[in-house]
């Protein structure tokens, strides 16, 4: 057992949240899918909700999400994670559900599903991994992949002729009514991180109050499928990714600021 | 309570709430749309979950999500729907959550049309999602028999915690009979144990359909054959009339079923000895006693709304030495108790695989 | 005079050096070893104590396995030493 | 005893609610009833029809090739049906809207202005009731006192302040097709 204690001189400035669970993950080194899980489980030990959450795991490379939060847990067939969610949520009105999906469950397969749940207002919060290609299948082209991109399914790049635009989630579901917050940060380096964990929380707090769908897009990392060292795989990011899939809050509903102002007084 | 003239969607949709049911979702479809419809005003009032999906789609896998997190759930829909909803079917058989649907079938393949059918046989009690699993299937003839079973699928949803079919072709959801509707039942102030409420003062639970290991998911399997074996068992129900005597007996379910009595009425009037077996449950069917009456010497006729499909079942029953012939309409077309009858004779003067088509 | 540290989890670690590269004291290293899933974890290798316990290698650690402390400043020993002076 | 009736007309005559009550009724009289209608597209603006059957065993079928009376409010459900009406059974035909006559000798037809029936008490889409007054004068298998009993208890709550209207449109085509014989 790791000693983490502090010593008599010493504060614990950071330590592995309560809510991540101890297995070890699959992931790849230096893959952010770990990143995410582990903003999203601090967000839900610093708002005291780890015995409150239902996880809906998804299909991809997140597929075992389940396994790595301690919390009640299950898995949706892929790209149905909004829809079980909502079956949850509406029988559990009381419980915080989130979804955990990436950019093919997400923005092909479950299109309808993530639109409809906005478009209901249903009060869950999905966090969305877009990394830009379909990760567990082996790097095949998303609906998120950038225009040129090569991967095992467009090995002369995204041409647009044939497979269309990348699909910029975050400001369509900004556009419905029921969604409360829709947002794009980045995973690429530590500032970035701590903005994406701010959102995060934003999220969650916006489902706490009850006004709506909230979700979180998350540009991360494949550095496997991407052929990059992780580092490397940032700088794509920060180089790449960014300037198609702009960071910003693209809806921010009037409710939640009111409620994020009150709280902070 | 008393009698009721009661249309068979509403009395579908009124017997699951009386029996629990806490939550719905659904998709509009004809023939089952008024089930839905009674649905988003009763739940409604009393407080319960009801939501119209974007999709069938959706709508199983929203049903998926209620059912994880312990409730009483039930969707419904008809053929086309049932076919889209099968990926849920799969995953709810996997993940051994209680679940109940309710198909008003109609004419296919494809678009088809909306007329009374039997199509969904081979979809529900074969292939209802990927994986070896059967769900249970109810086959109601009556008004009364559908609340009746509507009302032992959430038991035995939740008795096995598996997947409950109740299938009746569109005659049978749009017909009026006079029915008694059960008492109200209360609802369960909590959810069962395994579900998904919160890891309070307690492990986290996980409902889940994913095994990568081999042996993990064998061993799945493994013990879901052994609840369908104990299934098997246990839950077995048919009706017979007449069969001892008979040298003939028709195979028929649902409306097939009905218009099969009023046949017979006129053949036994004609001094033709002949006799049914219904089939309640369409899974598990009944086997034994198909071949029990095989060796005893009958001849069979299978009726049905389709090109054939419990057909195959009935001759697997009975073997390759047992006359078998065959009536079905198909696209929507109801039998007539006189095409009935006229199967019946041929059925009789040529009892070697006699096939009568439509 | 560092004023910080931290503890890796060396099994968990898969080297992929996130932190590393985000370490404003460049005071993370590969350990020579090797850990049972076969990485080469990081290790706190700070002889010049310039460590400050800024937690980014945490912040953006992708599987949580670094703990991060930062020293308490010592008031009392300032006014214990302030009253030897006097 | 088993009695098979098909009503049918365009969508808003009233058609369904016609059969419904008839069930009712029967089922009142301590009979077995099914009805069972055409429905989905063809009831919007096309023809619909229903079928009902009382009878004092449990039923088998509840459609019927072969109908024992046929209420064929309009001309294509004159057409449809007027062959299909069992031997010795009964067509009420709506001779507001069927020129035509039954020619068949083997069943028995009765001829039932109904529109200008319901029209003479401003009730235009009251017609069903004229035509359902006189089956009932041609073939009891409910009594009339049977069915009005039935019509209010469960004309609909929106209609009830059309209960009195009802029962005189029914009444009336009742005694318009009532047989002199039985000297009502």
């Amino acid at each position: 057992m790791l000693d983490t204690l502090p010593l008599e001189n010493e504060r614990l400035v950071y330590a592995r949240p309560r809510t991540l669970a101890s297995r070890y993950t699959h992931y790849c080194p230096g893959c952010t899918h770990g990143t995410a899980h582990r903003l999203i489980a601090e967000v839900l030990d610093e708002l005291g909700l780890q015995d409150e959450t239902i996880l809906v795991a998804s299909v991809g490379c997140s597929v075992f999400a389940y396994d790595y939060f301690d919390v009640d847990a299950c898995e949706a067939a892929h790209g149905r994670a909004p829809a079980m969610a909502t079956g949850i949520k509406r029988y559990h009105p009381d419980k915080i559900v989130f979804t955990y999906q990436g950019d093919g469950d997400l923005a092909s397969i479950g299109a309808a599903e993530i639109i409809h749940v906005a478009n209901r207002g249903e009060n869950i919060t999905t966090i969305f991994i877009n990394n830009a290609i379909y990760g567990m299948t082996g790097g095949q082209m998303a609906p998120t992949s950038l225009i040129g991109q090569k991967t095992t399914s467009s090995p002369f790049g995204r041409d647009t002729q044939l497979a269309g635009y990348p699909m910029h989630m975050a400001e369509l579901l900004a556009g419905i009514p029921g969604t409360a917050y829709s947002v794009r940060r980045s995973l690429h380096d530590a500032r970035h991180v701590i903005q994406a964990k701010k959102a995060i929380k934003t999220a969650f707090e916006a489902q706490m109050a009850g006004i709506g769908f909230s979700i979180v897009e998350l540009l991360s990392t494949c550095p496997t499928n991407w052929g990059m060292t992780p580092g490397d795989s940032c700088d794509w990011v920060r180089d790449q990714m960014v300037p198609v899939y702009p960071l910003g809050d693209f809806k921010v509903a009037d409710e939640l600021q009111q409620a994020r102002g009150r709280s902070k007084r | 309570m008393a009698q009721q003239l009661l249309k068979g969607n509403n009395a579908f949709a009124e017997a699951a709430i009386r029996a629990g049911c806490d939550a719905y979702f659904g998709y509009p479809i004809t023939p089952q749309t008024e089930l839905l419809e009674h649905m988003s005003a009763r739940m409604i009032e009393l407080g319960r979950v009801f939501l119209q999906a974007e999709s069938e789609v959706a709508a199983i896998n929203m049903v998926y999500g209620a059912a994880a997190a312990g409730a009483k759930v039930m969707t419904s829909s008809s053929s086309p729907g049932i076919s889209l909803m099968q990926e849920g079917y799969s995953y709810i058989a996997g993940s051994e959550v209680p679940v109940v649907i309710i198909d008003i079938m109609r004419g296919g393949p494809g678009l088809g049309n909306i007329q009374p059918s039997q199509s969904d046989y081979f979809q529900v009690t074969k292939s209802a999602g990927h994986g070896d699993f059967h769900p249970i299937v109810l086959a109601p003839a009556t008004v009364q028999e559908a609340i009746d079973l509507t009302v032992l699928a959430f038991d035995l949803a939740q008795q096995y915690r598996t997947l409950v079919f109740v299938v009746a072709d569109g005659a049978i959801g749009q017909m009026m009979e006079p029915a008694e509707l059960p008492p109200m039942r209360p609802l369960p102030a909590r959810a069962p144990d395994w579900a998904l409420t919160g890891a309070k003062g307690r492990s986290p639970n996980l409902v889940n359909s994913l095994y990568l290991g081999a042996d993990s998911l064998e061993t799945l399997n493994l013990r879901l054959q052994d609840k369908l074996h104990a299934i098997e068992s246990a839950e077995l129900r048919y009706e017979t009339i007449d069969v001892d005597d008979a040298d003939l007996v028709i195979v028929a379910f649902g409306t097939a079923a009905r218009v099969a009595k009023t046949a017979m009425q006129t053949l036994a009037d004609e001094g033709i000895r002949v006799g049914l077996l219904r089939p309640i449950t369409l899974w598990p069917f009944p086997t034994e006693a198909l071949y029990d009456l095989s060796r005893s010497g009958k001849s069979f006729l299978v009726v049905e709304m389709n090109a054939g499909q419990m057909l195959l079942d009935v001759k697997a029953a009975v073997g390759a030495d047992a006359p078998v012939s065959f009536f079905g309409r198909m696209g929507g077309a109801i039998p007539m108790p006189e095409e009935i009858v006229a199967a019946a004779h041929n059925a009789l003067a040529q009892p070697a695989f006699a096939w009568a088509g439509a | 005079m560092a004023t910080g540290r931290i503890v890796v989890d060396v099994e968990r670690c898969k080297g992929c050096d996130l932190c590393r590269d985000a370490c404003p004291p460049d005071v993370l290293r590969h350990a020579d070893f090797l850990n049972a899933k076969g990485y080469r974890p990081i290790i706190l290798l700070d002889p010049k104590h310039k460590c400050t316990g800024c937690a980014l290698c945490a912040t953006v650690c992708p599987d949580g396995c670094i703990t991060v402390f930062r020293d308490i400043p010592q008031p009392k020993e300032k006014i214990h030493h302030g009253a030897a002076i006097a | 005893m088993e009695s098979s009736i098909v009503i049918a007309g365009f969508g808003g005559q009233g058609v369904l609610f016609a059969g419904k009550m008839l069930a009712y009724a029967g089922m009142e009289n301590g009979l077995h009833v099914t009805w069972i209608p055409s429905y989905g597209p063809e009831m919007r603006g096309g023809t619909a029809n229903c079928t009902v059957v009382i009878s004092d065993r449990p039923i088998g079928a509840p459609i019927v090739s072969q109908p024992e009376i046929v209420i064929a409010l309009n001309h294509p459900s004159f057409e449809k049906y007027v062959d299909k009406v069992r031997p010795g059974g009964l067509i009420v035909v709506n001779s507001s809207l069927v020129t035509e006559k039954c020619e068949r000798d083997d069943v028995e037809a009765v001829y039932i202005p109904a529109n200008l029936i319901a029209e003479a008490f401003d009730q235009p889409k009251l017609l069903n009731m004229a035509a359902v007054g006189a089956m009932l004068a041609r073939r009891p298998i409910v009594s009339l006192e049977t069915f009005r009993q039935a019509l209010t208890a469960h004309l609909p709550a929106t209609k009830t302040e059309l209960l009195d209207v009802n029962m005189l449109i029914l009444q009336r085509g009742y005694d318009a097709a009532v047989p002199l014989s039985l000297g009502v």
